[in-house]
């Protein structure tokens, strides 16, 4: 076990990939030399060549239509885009390619081999383009696996594990915590599970779920209604695509109230799908409303983040009231 | 850095036809070749090979646009007149040598060897379509003969093309990608990211532009202001050549010299073919809305097929006898797969779900589950797969 | 009043809109002298000339960033991309540039003119690429407006709306009743309203709700259920963002159960959004789960599309469902 | 079709440099005129209101880099190196020409006379910010000034500068838009779409790309192969030139002739200022990382601003104490404009909801009113907004 922030944990992470298989291949915008604007792929040119670790030119679209050919020839690209808010040029090469490469086919070709690395997320003072969470932008769209890590541990399993995957996984890592979220993490190969969520506290009144960044949140919201004697389950959902809705039902069915929460705004967040699925699978066990906490439906602003952000605060007044509705 | 030496005083703009690019030509239509021209090795037998394919390609389109006309086929699309590039770059290649291609060139796909029966199963979307009845007609795809699976957003496959070839001299197994696209697709932002790409990564990959004059009813001269698509290798640092579309042989040679500097020396290329789109865009597309026939008799008179086959004759490798029997063979040969294409069982219902992950996730096994049970229910509504819900 | 069907609707509505206003101006690949491949744009460059309605080269990122410029300088640009499916490349210029243009600069710029027509939906044997339905990808992006007409009196009313509108406007056409949707449409300049909702007829027991070529499918269901004597309150949403969640809640308010269809797939689809929203606003109220009948989670096939689309047999089979629950 | 008469026999490859731009130079780093150079049309005023610009934005980036440093910003992006540039091209326009930047061409804006204290309230997004506080720092607009309000993501104003200069040539007002990038944006596929439907539509844009040899770290060898950006101009068919981008003469002359272009005949025109970017990519980025010291005192020495100071020297227009006061008058007036600034009061809570639409939607309307219930149950915890929830 090595202590490491989550930063230290996706580039060890790279690093047993790329060592362990020399089809691994690394790059994107400033990925080479400098090791990426956020340095998560420091030292790997370095340690592994220019073929395998390289800056591209500035083109998102180029980036992950050439990551599309590379992994259907056999290899296994990791490319970076520098901010979740520059995926959008990519959007056709990975809405209307990656995802559909296999089944258009007919299995004779896939991108298999495809993962793409982002950081996403508000509250560091980036205004409108250095802090959305697409995430339920993609997660309408069958053939991706979606995956968001909440620490350095989950970190390291999770990237691992979806560089392996035969899917196209998109992974989208919290840049508020790169730095600040530290743990031990364990210095061999490791993979943790797509698909599955983690219930990282169990409880009687209410389930919590969230994902990535805003896990630290609903942990601290959970804390405080402890306080206020309200027992909380918590879940980490992991995966966006394919998503446990087994593991959140079961809690549900136990709980009888689920309140999700994330940064990007209301209206199509995928809250929306996880309440739509649940109030289904759970309705006769439901005691009040499932709860959105969620970002506001604005884009994201710059002075005024803290007031749009779904903090612990507001999530802890809305679990009082569902509890108490 | 060699660039900063290189000044002027006066403010003169480089014109916008700075760049006049030739077009290579090898043949005449009568079959004669250009006194002087540099021609390509091709002996008898595979000159006779890639004539056969080009044949096929014609028999097939015309036999398929009928077809489709009769309600046979819900989608058709030719690719009449260009089979000298889309033949011809083929024969250029190594058979092993990946093409991505857009919709337009199934003679190369034909001169790979991909059978009649292989295009219906394809066209009719039977049980053995390779891509499970999925995509529309035209949307071929094969891995023993390397080429991918045509996908219907274009200029998609530009980029795509780059990063297969990167992983190609990765693998350092000397093979390179051909990339074919219209000049209506080279608009598109993949078109710009793709050959930028592969020229500072210096992959092996031809960029190929069959500039056919037309974008469905967008003439090229509300598609481009330049002087075509050839020159803007130039503003990526790389090579290019502008070749004669009809002409098979110049097409297969400068094709060849393409692979050499790909393959050789890591150098992507742009080779641009000039052609015209005789038939419509597709089955759905009517040109009398937006060209006149005047301009189609021009191209039809360059009939690339004949142009070879005045060759061929000129050579004393072919005659009339073996071209009345060739085309009755095909034509014969066509009607037969259709025949038996259409007759074979449709796509298993399984294959709504399956291809989406490796694996068929949970979700999608209930959604199966539901809709099986449905069909149970409603037989008669689904006619196609009510037959085979419980087996197959 | 005259007789028409979608497409001439459409063209009328573009017609009335250009000669009213000599800011209104029409582009897309194909929309010049051809007039578009569905036709919509015929005969407007004959009428306004090759200034006001042209072909553009065929690159959709360039079109709506282009249109984007016009719109801030104060033009009307009616932008069309020829297929749904083929919005994606554009997706940049519209999530994250027009919907931003007005909020970003504090209202000193904006694209208030801008509207993007755009032929949606399956049954028209066009396999993944020519059948998507991607109003979800665009409902989680603040900014933006997104409408879908279901006739031909709604497309003429909707579009003159649309254009006129003071914001940017995403406007799907059903393109697969582009011509068997005929109905009277009346001759002269009208609109209709943006974010209301149209409650067609009044029922009792549950509420039915779609938007677009749906419709249809829907009324046939409805048509099947009340013969087994179900009351169906039949709800077309017709503007997707903003969406008018006030007429959907009351009309649930009163049936106790609502069914929302659409062609894309489950996850991530609006239904979704809706769901949450209304499980929230009528938790008390509910007497079943909602209920979303909808595409499979696949990309869309050929052969085996009526075996994939949501058609009023399901239909029918998930109101008495729900009816029964 | 002229291009169909162009024939060549053999099978030669236009080679990836067959266009080799020169830099167009006035003035040497001395300040002289380089002899036979054409020289912009400058009188003394319009001469030394250039160099103030370039001044003020030398003194305002020093200065708020270190107000970074010390905390007061959290973020700031300078243009160090590059000020002939970004001045040099405003001073070539008609004030009501559009511009549409990227984010390091806040010289432009100090030449259209964006004052120190519109600067300020942008960077400390205080309730003066005309962008309200929503957008990062060095995110400045004006539509008086006819400055479009920067967008982060890059090259996305490429091809609405395009769409924004063919509603300027419909309106027939003899204004051009002016839209600037740099080298590492013109690889995105807008710049791609942007060139080529300019071209075909003939709108009156300038496209200016500052080549400053860097995109972050990455340098321009990994960001594009071939000679810069100009001759990309050619493969669509569209006017280019090249030009010293640390000689604020060439830049005003060669864009005084793209604007005639542009204006007088709807031809679009590239224009490629070579520079080099002095400081680090913004406050976030250490370029010690990617690059050394020599290679920047190499540019050091070309200091633009040195040049045209020489230039103003030689010519009698300017004076050391001149100088002096100048720099003094301009540091003061930024600490003094940057104090008031930091005082004033934040955004408006309601702000959060307003501008998304023309109107707030209902929906957002609710959202505003539970955050502000919210609010005043946690005012300690919101202490931006909490003071102004019950009015303003
Ligand atoms: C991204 C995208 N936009 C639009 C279309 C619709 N479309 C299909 S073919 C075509 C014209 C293509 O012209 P070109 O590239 O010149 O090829 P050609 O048909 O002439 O062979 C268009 C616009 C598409 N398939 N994909
Ligand atoms: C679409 C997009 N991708 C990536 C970024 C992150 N980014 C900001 S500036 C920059 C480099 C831009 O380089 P260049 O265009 O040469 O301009 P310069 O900084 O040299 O002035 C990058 C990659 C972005 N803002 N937008
Ligand atoms: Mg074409
Ligand atoms: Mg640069």
């Amino acid at each position: 076990m090595a202590e490491m922030n989550l930063l230290q944990a996706i580039n060890n992470a790279l690093d047993i990939a790329m060592a362990s298989n020399d089809k691994v291949i690394c790059f994107g915008e400033d990925v080479g030399v400098f090791g990426g604007v956020f340095r998560a792929t420091s030292h790997l040119q370095e340690k592994y060549g220019r073929a395998r670790c390289f800056n591209t030119p500035l083109v998102e679209q180029g980036i992950i239509g050439f990551a599309n050919g590379l992994a259907a020839q056999g290899s296994v690209p990791v490319a970076e885009i520098q901010f979740a808010d520059y995926i959008f040029p990519a959007f056709d090469q990975i809405v209307n390619e990656a995802a559909k490469f296999r089944y258009r086919s007919g299995n004779l070709f896939d991108v298999a081999g495809l993962t793409i690395r982002t950081p996403y997320g508000g509250g560091i003072a980036g205004g409108l383009y250095h802090s959305q969470s697409p995430e339920a932008y993609f997660a309408h769209t069958p053939g991706l696996k979606i995956v968001v890590p909440r620490n350095p541990h989950q970190a390291k399993g999770l990237l691992l594990a979806s560089i392996r995957d035969p899917n196209p996984v998109l992974f989208f890592e919290p840049k508020r915590i790169y730095r600040a979220s530290v743990g031990e993490v364990p210095e061999e190969d490791y993979e943790l599970p797509l698909g599955q969520a983690e219930v990282l506290k169990e409880g009687a009144d209410i389930t919590l779920l969230a994902w990535g960044a805003q896990m630290e949140q609903i942990e601290k919201a959970a804390e405080l209604a402890e306080k206020e004697g309200i027992s909380c389950e918590v879940i980490d959902l992991r995966s966006i695509l394919p998503w446990d809705a087994d593991t959140v039902a079961a809690s549900v069915m136990k709980t009888g109230r689920l309140l999700i929460s994330h940064e990007a705004p209301l209206t199509g967040g995928f809250a929306g799908e996880i309440a739509a699925t649940i109030q289904e699978r759970c309705f006769l066990y439901l005691e009040s409303p499932i709860s959105r906490v969620t970002g506001l439906d604005t884009p994201f602003p710059l002075v005024l983040e803290k007031e749009y952000l779904p903090d612990h605060l507001k999530l802890f007044e809305a679990i009082k009231q569902s509890v108490n509705f | 850095m060699d660039i900063q030496e290189r000044v002027t005083h006066t403010p003169d703009f480089t014109p916008g036809n700075a760049l006049q690019i030739p077009i290579y030509r090898v043949l005449q239509q009568d079959g004669s070749v250009i006194p002087g021209a540099v021609v390509p090795d091709l002996d008898e037998a595979q000159a006779l090979k890639i004539y056969h394919a080009m044949v096929f390609t014609r028999v097939l389109d015309e036999r398929m646009l009928a077809a489709q006309r009769q309600g046979r086929l819900s989608f058709y699309l030719q690719s009449t007149g260009e089979e000298a590039t889309t033949v011809g770059f083929a024969a250029a290649l190594d058979d092993a040598d990946m093409i991505m291609a857009q919709y337009r060139e199934q003679g190369a796909l034909a001169y790979r060897g991909f059978t009649v029966e292989e295009f219906m199963n394809q066209l009719f979307g039977n049980d053995q379509d390779y891509g499970k009845g999925r995509q529309m007609p035209i949307h071929y795809g094969s891995r023993e003969l390397h080429y991918m699976t045509i996908s219907s957003p274009l200029a998609t496959q530009i980029p795509q093309a780059a990063g297969y070839a990167y992983g190609q001299k990765l693998a350092g197994n000397k093979h390179c990608t051909v990339t074919v696209f219209g000049e209506g697709a080279a608009s598109e932002g993949d078109f710009h990211g793709a050959l930028n790409m592969a020229a500072v990564l210096k992959v092996p990959v031809i960029f190929l532009c069959r500039n056919n004059g037309y974008a469905i009813s967008t003439p090229s001269s509300e598609q481009f202001a330049g002087d075509g698509i050839a020159p803007r290798a130039v503003g990526y640092g790389m090579q290019s050549i502008r070749v004669d579309g009809n002409d098979v042989l110049a097409v297969c040679k400068a094709m060849q010299e393409a692979r050499k500097l790909a393959v050789e020396q890591n150098e992507p290329v742009l080779v641009e073919a000039m052609s015209y789109r005789l038939a419509a865009h597709s089955s759905s597309d009517d040109p009398s809305g937006y060209r006149n026939k005047a301009e189609e008799d021009k191209w039809r008179a360059k009939d690339p097929i004949l142009r070879m086959k005045n060759w061929l004759l000129a050579q004393n490798w072919w005659d009339e006898a073996r071209e009345k029997q060739l085309l009755e063979e095909l034509r014969k040969q066509v009607l037969a797969a259709m025949k038996l294409a259409q007759q074979r069982p449709t796509v298993r219902l399984e294959d709504l779900i399956t291809d989406v992950y490796d694996e068929p996730p949970a979700l999608l096994r209930q959604q199966l589950e539901s809709l099986k049970a449905h069909i149970r229910k409603y037989p008669a509504a689904y006619p196609k797969s009510a037959g085979g819900v419980d087996h197959g």
